[in-house]
């Protein structure tokens, strides 16, 4: 895919995170604090603000911009996750123009990593990896079929909703929810959703 | 949502705004960091204290700097960690030869924006030494989470370590004294009613009319059990059931008792736990060294209170005696 | 009923005892009367200055006995004024021989309470006088009711009586500063929300989602208006508005600047609408010299919050300024 | 009447302050502070604990003790304003076992002085005055009539109810109420009402 297609991504998740700012933050208020939808929405506002001065040598030193940018101004949690996801994500297509399929896999498998070390988290801890990681396989399933990107990205879709859906049955046991113990399962991670709301997203505007 | 407020993005800021146009000679305000700081800050020969944490439990920690106290806190939005950029250029401008103290409440957003933020302060060659308050008692040890929380025991550790910075110690010795405050500091707290966050506009949570929440986090995170609204006698034997074995504070021990109010609730109620808690604890023969009665660590406008108890040494005593002038004041 | 409180009509006795018990070494408690006096009072070189007034409003004025305030206050029931018995009684317990200073909130109840009192004391050959405090605007002033309300514009009042007993002057002169003081002082207040009296239980009134009631009284007395709640910067406004061109304070003149919480609304938002309200002084030529940020004077957990302005002069500068020691405190 | 029938009346008075609390708070809230009930029931409560003790020498004496035990526990407008008004009601019967017709409607007249005496209040005002006025003036025609002492007591509380009934026209000008302004009208007045309510028990049990 074109450098293009990553701005178009990019700008998507960006647009979606201002939209959704009380959905995201109503889900955080379920067994988090509530503020989930407020500190990506100014992070994202940030981001928009500033979208047509981004250096766009390359895509990776247009992600790299993008996650300084947003992680400068989400606090939180999600600040530091986010933006080491986006960091680590620009990493693997650093100097890159056009961005293959295997590297978008990379750079998603790059990504949870550095949530991983980050945070501390793991598959099943009821957080975003939780969404983000059978998202990424069903990409890489996908593109190993020789799937159309339009279906890669609708394949994409539908794994991160059908996950994050079931993020529904787990205990929470990183950030915040964690402290709620037993009464955290029943309610979806607000995290793992926003992945779903931005890959159903991304995926419709292919 | 019966708040005073403009715009809710800017509530933060303009409570900064605030704060700084009322102790104009004391002071200074950066607005790009949400860095409320020493007007004489930073001092070479004095270790700099720095705090940051989410916004919303005023006075703690933007209204607590000065001295002997605080040289500087940054604050994130309300309830959220302040972003790590915060932290590192508070840490820069804050950068004194002696060294620089970040207090950090322990959650998993401070944590990280904190830990990423000493390690490029590190790489930037300065001498910064983290130190995390986990006094809630209410959330239990757990691999899974961070652990415990820290909340409105953290008066304390700010205190001692402010007092010890003031007189001119070294950053190790500092951070010896905070792990010791925290050490013998212990907190649980209750809710009555939700607090209702300015960007949201309506209760972070529900509890009926005659309901409580026992052990609640002072971000509106749920706490051990939700339960009956009870007598503040019962409610009382609650936090202290819960705070007195867990150190445990035994017969002999002397503390320092605060009973901290939440938000909404008045200090003539805070007053009315005070007595019984005071009480209370003589007769288990724990004698109060001294009283803290008010607001110090809040969670918005939710109504409810903790009760701290911080077992009691000379050099504790000491440094919770010196004197401090911050910008919450009587008079 | 959210509140911390076992039998509601032991609301105020158990507040006292935990005030008591929180300064063991200042404050002496005499349940008999609901009076909290220090620990060294009377003492017969220094004018004895008393507070009343009811109960539901701390730190006012129980909780700010202390060297440089009050000698004692003995309060009534919550928003109930104090029977005529524990004002004369404490009249008597502070006897001293330069003479005794009531201080009372202008309210029919307080006042005839007070002056029951009075004459009672002068009978028994004590040297009393009586200073009233009024300088709630909201309410204009009438042959009809006992006039102006006393509300948190009474801090100054008792701070600089206070510190000019404690230097010893004579009790003539104590009124005339206090009068002084009260003269120069205007304050109004904004409700949104109602409070609720421990013994009733319920909201004292109804207010809706979206309203405020504008100069409410400390009680819950209904104000000039009910409005439709709007922005801090359009509530200041309305404050500045009815405070500044009542006195009137000027271009050119110096202000104390009081931002005062009814109970239920955080320091936060005290500190946005200090900082609006310091803006806009300034923008009309009006200096703020000092910022008062926080509870003085308190409707139970009504949230709202009230702005008074002292018009400063070298004399009221150096008795606001000068120190005290009292319960309410941080350290 | 005998001084039984006197301390029948206080006895009346003082189990019906402590009964109505909540009605007479509830009635305080609409215009007041909502603490007239609280008041009335703290400082009745006292007389009815040390009801047995009282100095009964006379009628007088007796009524002078209940004043003094009531309001030294009677705070707000209520304890000057009802104390007064029992104190001066002493004064009248002072040194007197039998308490004639012609006495009761002293002992009223003297309490109505001096409560005005007391808070400056006149008729009109919207206080209790607005119900002991014409109660007395029932009492005073009644007697003048050569009714039974029955009928006296029915047409006092008869009066006093449609008194304290009409206060609801009034504006208030003396109490907390004041401050309200027009906003007092449309409500009755709680001192008033707690009047009538004593009037009618007082009857019924005669
Ligand atoms: N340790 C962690 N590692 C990875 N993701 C986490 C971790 N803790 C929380 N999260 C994610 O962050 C989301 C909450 O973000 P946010 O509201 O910004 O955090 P907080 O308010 O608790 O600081 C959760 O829904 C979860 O998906
Ligand atoms: N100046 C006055 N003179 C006589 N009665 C008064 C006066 N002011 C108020 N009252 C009566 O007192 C009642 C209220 O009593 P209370 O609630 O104890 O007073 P507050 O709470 O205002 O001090 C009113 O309903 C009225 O009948
Ligand atoms: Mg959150
Ligand atoms: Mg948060
Ligand atoms: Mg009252
Ligand atoms: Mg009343």
């Amino acid at each position: 895919m074109t450098q293009e297609r990553v701005e178009y991504v990019m700008r998507t998740i960006t647009d979606q995170c201002i939209e959704n700012e009380r959905y995201f933050s109503d889900l955080d208020s379920v067994a988090g604090d509530g503020d989930f939808g407020y500190s990506l929405a100014r992070g994202f506002e940030n981001v928009r603000d500033q979208w047509d001065g981004f250096d766009r040598a390359d895509a990776g030193t247009f992600l790299q911009k993008v996650a300084v940018t947003m992680s400068g101004r989400i606090g939180g949690t999600s600040g530091p996750i986010w933006g080491t996801a986006v960091l680590r994500a620009a990493g693997v297509v650093k100097g890159k123009h056009d961005v293959s399929g295997d590297d978008v896999v990379a750079m998603l498998r790059a990504a949870v990593e550095g949530i991983k070390a980050r945070g501390g988290a793991d598959l099943g801890d009821k957080t975003l990896i939780d969404a983000l990681v059978p998202m990424t396989d069903a990409i890489e399933r996908e593109l190993a079929a020789g799937s159309s990107p339009a279906d890669v990205a609708r394949a994409a879709a539908t794994a991160a909703r059908t996950a994050a859906d079931a993020t529904k049955e787990l205990q929470a046991r990183r950030g915040r929810a964690a402290y709620t113990g037993e009464r955290s399962i029943g309610s979806v991670d607000p995290g793992a959703t926003a992945v779903a709301v931005l890959a159903e997203k991304i995926a419709e505007g292919w | 949502m019966k708040k005073f407020v403009n715009d809710p993005r800017n509530f933060v800021p303009e409570m900064l705004t605030g704060i700084a146009l009322a102790n104009p000679d004391t002071l200074t305000y950066v607005p790009d960091y949400n860095l409320i700081m020493r007007a004489d800050a930073p001092r070479q020969d004095k270790v700099s204290i720095i705090q940051g944490s989410g916004s919303g439990h005023e006075p703690a920690h933007v209204m607590v700097v000065g001295k002997g106290m605080l040289d500087g806190a940054c604050p994130g939005d309300v309830f959220a960690a302040p972003p790590m950029e915060y932290v590192l250029e508070t840490a820069k401008l804050l950068r004194s030869d002696k060294g620089v103290l970040l207090l950090v409440n322990n959650y998993t957003g401070d944590k990280m924006a904190f830990e990423m933020a000493q390690e490029l302060a590190e790489a930037e060659g300065m001498n910064v030494k983290t130190l995390f308050i986990n006094d809630d008692v209410a959330v239990q040890d757990s691999t899974w989470t961070v652990g415990r929380r820290g909340v409105a025991g953290n008066f304390f550790v700010m205190k001692a370590v402010g007092a010890a910075a003031e007189e001119g110690a070294e950053l190790d010795e500092i951070v010896r004294i905070g792990e010791k405050v925290n050490s013998v500091t212990r907190t649980m707290g209750i809710a009555l009613t939700p607090c209702t966050p300015p960007a949201k506009g309506s209760p972070l949570f529900e509890l009926g009319d005659d309901e409580m929440e026992v052990g609640v986090g002072i971000h509106g995170e749920p706490g051990r059990r939700r339960a009956k609204l009870v007598s503040a006698d019962e409610i009382v034997d609650e936090l202290l059931g819960a705070v007195v074995p867990d150190l445990p504070y035994e017969s002999g021990d002397e503390v320092a008792l605060m009973i901290n109010g939440l938000g909404g609730t008045p200090i003539s109620e805070l007053y009315i736990l005070y007595g019984i808690a005071h009480r209370k604890l003589e007769e288990k023969g724990i004698k109060v060294w001294r009283s803290y009665v008010g607001e110090y660590c809040t969670s918005l406008d939710m109504a409810g209170a903790s009760l701290t108890l911080v077992k009691m040494d000379d050099e504790i005593a000491r440094l919770l005696e010196a004197p401090a002038e911050i910008a919450i004041r009587v008079f």
